[in-house]
């Protein structure tokens, strides 16, 4: 299992230098969404393990068992069936609820209850089923196989499903609440190497942020690189470095990997007539494939090149540092398939 | 059987006869061709159905297996959306996207499951917890039958259920067989109460085709459940009188055990007690039948000229949005 | 539930005049690659629930249990992770059990297990699970939203399955065994459509057939219908219409969805340059993603035209026949799309 | 104790030992910032671990959670592949793929689970069903925590092996915690070792920190298993002396309870008995002590000197053919 402690590392940051407010790190603005709901809405509920007294295995949910109280936030026993289902059951009968996976790979364990109990609920009975769940995913803390997955793929096909996967702290906070104000289930993936590494001024009373609205990230010209989670911060990096080669990358940030910000991406390709798609999930039927297909279809005739995937090798994510970082893609990655695009 | 009013045993007596007599037709449409899907039947299960939905009040909330037809007509569910929703016409509560007892009526607290077996459970919890938050006192009610408490949800949602004392009561509905499977090679517990002794929670073992002895365990456990005494697994030991469903000749099944069982039947058991009790005459019984009948015959036309769905409806629905 | 009897309606067959052997039905040819290879092989094993005294729900392992007895054909309680953790246990162990589940869609409930356990075990500990699950799925037969899915894309993007999902009752004979002989968990998609409705002559003795690779059921040159599994139907059938218009449609049946057989749908696409992708899973994420992007990114050069999917919308299948029926791709969307493409 | 060789007492204490001691190696590495990932310890189980373990036979298989170490030092895994793990080392038995004690011995009957807890329980239950068709008479041991007995695999395993009969000894390390969460927020049983009654399998509460009085009933529970009697719930009652790992300082747990099981603890304990018995002297126990330090050091040195892994070896492994 992952070790929370946060590793020492250069802070990330968006350049926004318009932008003011307290300085906040990527967990604390998860908690800061989550108060801030539960004071607006007493609806708002909290379900799951550790997430009360101890206050969430990464703290995102410190100190809101003291200030909301036993009644708002719960904990269970080790049950992810007990906290999706109960979340669920909670959302029939009115409530907000917000259930946190302690790490997102537990969501196998109650993926029929996402999958066929709560994403098919509105569609057979018209009654929504307006939950949220969150958690840690995503590698490059030595987690090993299953602390370290980046399980969006196993929803993104799911009818019924909102997927969510914020890159700044500051989306980090108004997608959250947007999410928990949304009447159907969201999943909302928070990259664990974010927390405490991506730091954003946000302004006092900060808003939602629109689920299924993506944000480019660095205008550009020559090709746009699509993009999202902790891999934003890998894309950014290697925009700054073509620039210096004359390759000016748009770089997109989906944020709301389902439903896709079709408009957007085709607006950004027709722009740039190039197109890479970067994560960290593994390749094949990652989220990567929708995108190309979607460009392929919609905009193939503005397009100049092939459309190229960057991500994972298909296997299980290793533990051993030389082999984590093996199977993460990375910046020189991202360069030279970038080049070799511009180029083609 | 004097504990309980006779309008209260009477109002049995017509409820189990509604769960039999629809789903004699539903029979006769299946045989017509006209079901759309499967037939599962729930003959000789009337008595657990009725007398354990009986047992709950306004306001509480009741989430039926397959087999619960007779818990959704006591709960006010009509014999119209049940046509409605076997014969997949655009007027059943599902809007003709969702089969058989497939559908909420939440205004009288029926919500559906899904095929998954016991994965109400959790929810069900889910659906308590957030009543106590809301200062609500309701009781929940669902069921399992004896197979599906092998599943995993069972354990989650009953041990959750415990923890935390939430007002549910779970019917665990022992006839015997789970599609082809017979309980010695399903469990190898005693009896599925002691399950509860695991959960820390209260339970019981009711004859589930003694209407007036399910009632009578059901309303113990929801009183229990209401005083904030926890939940409690009422087990009722009843048989499945047919197969699977209509497709299944049932031919894992001995002609004995079949024929121990119908003379065990529910509704004829119970008609003899209410005789005997001075509580219904000949002319009465013809009369309830009657009434039911028409009512059936009513609404079984009523269904039979409703409309199909629109397809287009196929898209719609899935998110708020797409409403 | 759906109801497991055939309903009428026409037999599908390919024409293949030079093939000799009885007339088998689609679950008959599943039943007798269960039944060859527990003859040919004692190591394997059947697991699952009602197949052995009952013979299964759609009868796929009749007799079995009889033929060869209670040790190797067991009978498990409801218990979705007890079938499937006992094949992986049991494939730990030396043996080779293919696991059945009831109805597909119930993979959800040992989603964990399949992904994070048989999937990663290699990988992990370098011992191997070499067990096959097999079971029924598709619509079109009114079984409501959770007995008529398409699970595929649910696997297709694990690392560590292959995922098979055979049309014809020859493949599904010859792929079963391939999967049986398999050392890695395969998931064997079986439509329950098919199963009373498509009959091949199968030769005495028909012996594996080799899992990843695809097959040209039609030639053509105009354009490539890249489909699989009951779609093959409609994707022939569409094709003939074509043919009538003088649109030539080249009819690729993947076979084997995971590994994909990119290279025989680049070569097929090589010569038509054009590109449809067929499935009755609903359309995003789905496998028609894949394979969009595969083309997309390697025959990019090839293509005059955009890569098109025709797929299944966004939504749970629904129970009422007009709904299902608005629901499952046909015939006639596949012509006008293929119309359209093939004038682009 | 005296029931047990004087033979076998001497290696439990070694085990123990060599558990705490290499565990005392591991915590320097890790305040040292060499460990890769977490630590979790099992300071104050160890007596669990090594007396359960103990209990088995060759070819027997075992599958041991985080914390038991003992377990699979007791089936012979050797520090060198524990260091190597930790230090994620090509020459780990993983070769670096994964953590901890997530490796196979399959030579030794060890075999991994995944993090997802109690999904070994079927597993397991599948290795037995399957050794059990290859004519072996193998028995399987695996481990949950309290905390882990809520997860539904661990319940849909128990009752797959104790309809089948199944060979298997599920240790319940009843630890009081799971994480953060204590064992009144977990379960409202009276005591694990109720649940088996569900299932209709044996169970048996015992001193988890007692080694002799945890071998004994391990002992039983395999011989019972071994003549084919079915499973065994052992639940075994010790405690968790450190946070869940090593960034946890468990805020969460008062002193007085820390104290009341630091004079529980099981080594200390066992010492005493020990010597009491004449068993062990004073230098007989340092003897012990030296030989298991020297080797602990010459393990460590090796595991250090040890070569990561090659990266490409990340893309290698998926399938046998691409072994
Ligand atoms: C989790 C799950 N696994 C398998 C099935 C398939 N299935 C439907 S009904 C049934 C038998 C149910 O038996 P039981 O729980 O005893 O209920 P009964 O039919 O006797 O009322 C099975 C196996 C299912 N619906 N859900
Ligand atoms: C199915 C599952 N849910 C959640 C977790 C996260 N988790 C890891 S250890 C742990 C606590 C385990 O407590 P317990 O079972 O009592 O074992 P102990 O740590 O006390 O040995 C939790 C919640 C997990 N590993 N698996
Ligand atoms: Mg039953
Ligand atoms: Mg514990």
């Amino acid at each position: 299992m992952a070790d929370p402690r946060a590793k020492e590392g250069a802070i990330l940051s968006l350049e926004e230098p318009e932008t003011t407010g307290p300085e906040t790190f990527f967990v604390e603005a998860v908690r800061q969404a989550l108060a801030e709901e539960m004071e607006r809405d007493g609806r708002v509920i909290l379900i799951g393990e550790d997430i009360g007294h101890y206050g969430g295995a990464f703290r995102a949910t410190d100190g809101l068992l003291s200030r909301f109280g036993e009644r708002r936030v719960i904990d269970t026993p080790i049950s992810e069936e007990a906290v999706i289902g109960g979340a669920i059951g909670a959302a029939l009968r009115g409530l907000r609820p917000v259930a946190e996976l302690q790490f997102m790979d537990f969501a196998a364990r109650a993926f029929d209850l996402l999958v066929n109990f709560a994403a098919k609920y509105r569609y057979r009975t018209g009654l929504g089923v307006p939950m949220v769940v969150r958690g840690p995913c995503g590698a490059g803390v030595h987690g090993g196989p299953f602390h370290s997955q980046t399980p969006e793929a196993w929803f993104t096909h799911v009818p019924g499903m909102k997927v969510v996967f914020p890159a700044t702290a500051r989306d980090a906070k108004g997608l959250l609440k947007a999410a928990i104000r949304d009447d159907d289930p969201v999943l909302f993936l928070e990259h664990k190497f974010l927390y405490r590494r991506v730091r954003d001024r946000i302004p006092v009373g900060d808003g939602p942020v629109p689920i299924g609205v993506s944000a480019v990230r660095r205008p550009g010209r020559d090709l746009t690189i699509v993009t999202y989670g902790a891999m934003l911060w890998t894309a950014l990096e290697g925009a700054a470095e073509l620039s210096k080669e004359g390759i000016e990358a748009e770089v997109l940030d989906l944020r709301t990997l389902r439903p896709l910000d079709e408009e957007a991406i085709l607006a950004s390709v027709a722009r740039t007539s190039r197109c890479l798609i970067l994560h960290e999930d593994t390749r094949t039927m990652g989220v990567g494939a929708e995108v190309a297909a979607v460009v392929s279809e919609k905009a193939f005739a503005r397009l100049d090149a092939p459309v190229v995937r960057i991500a994972a090798p298909d296997t299980p994510v290793p533990f051993s540092p030389p082999l984590e970082e093996a199977f993460l893609p990375n910046t020189r990655t991202l360069v030279t398939a970038a080049r070799q695009l511009a180029a083609w | 059987m004097t504990a309980v009013s006779p309008e209260r045993l009477l109002d049995f007596y017509r409820l189990m006869l509604l769960n039999r007599l629809l789903e004699e037709r539903l029979v006769n449409l299946y045989r017509q061709g006209k079901i759309v899907g499967g037939l599962y039947r729930s003959l000789g299960q009337e008595a657990t159905s009725v007398g354990t939905a009986h047992a709950l009040e306004e306001g509480d909330l009741l989430s039926p297996l397959i087999r619960n037809l007779g818990s959704v007509l006591t709960r006010g569910a009509s014999p119209r959306d049940v046509f409605a929703q076997y014969l997949g016409r655009a007027a059943s509560p599902s809007r003709g996207k969702e089969a058989h007892l497939n559908f909420c009526l939440p205004e009288r607290g029926v919500y559906a499951g899904t095929a998954m077996l016991s994965t109400m459970i959790p929810v069900m919890a889910g659906m308590l917890l957030a009543d106590g938050i809301l200062g609500k006192r309701t009781v929940g009610m669902t069921y399992v039958g004896d197979g599906a408490t092998s599943v995993g949800a069972f354990h989650e949602g009953l041990n959750f259920a415990a923890v935390r004392k939430l007002p549910l009561v779970l019917v665990v509905e022992f006839n015997r067989w789970a599609y082809s499977t017979p309980f010695e090679r399903q469990c190898a517990a005693r009896t599925l109460a002691d399950k509860a002794l695991g959960y820390g929670m209260a339970s019981e073992v009711v004859d589930g085709n003694d209407v007036v002895a399910v009632f009578q365990a059901a309303r113990g456990a929801v009183a229990r459940a209401r005083r904030g005494d926890g939940p409690t697994l009422l087990e009722c030991k009843t048989y499945r009188m047919k197969g699977h469903a209509e497709h299944d000749a049932q031919g894992y099944v001995s002609k004995e055990e079949l024929e121990a069982w119908r003379v065990r039947d529910p509704i004829a058991r119970f008609e003899r007690d209410l005789e005997e009790a001075g509580l219904l005459s000949g002319p009465e019984r013809s009369a309830v039948h009657d009434a039911v009948l028409a009512g059936l015959d009513a609404d079984l036309a009523w269904a039979e000229a409703s409309p199909m769905p629109d397809p287009a409806d196929a898209l719609r629905g899935v998110f708020a949005e797409s409403r």
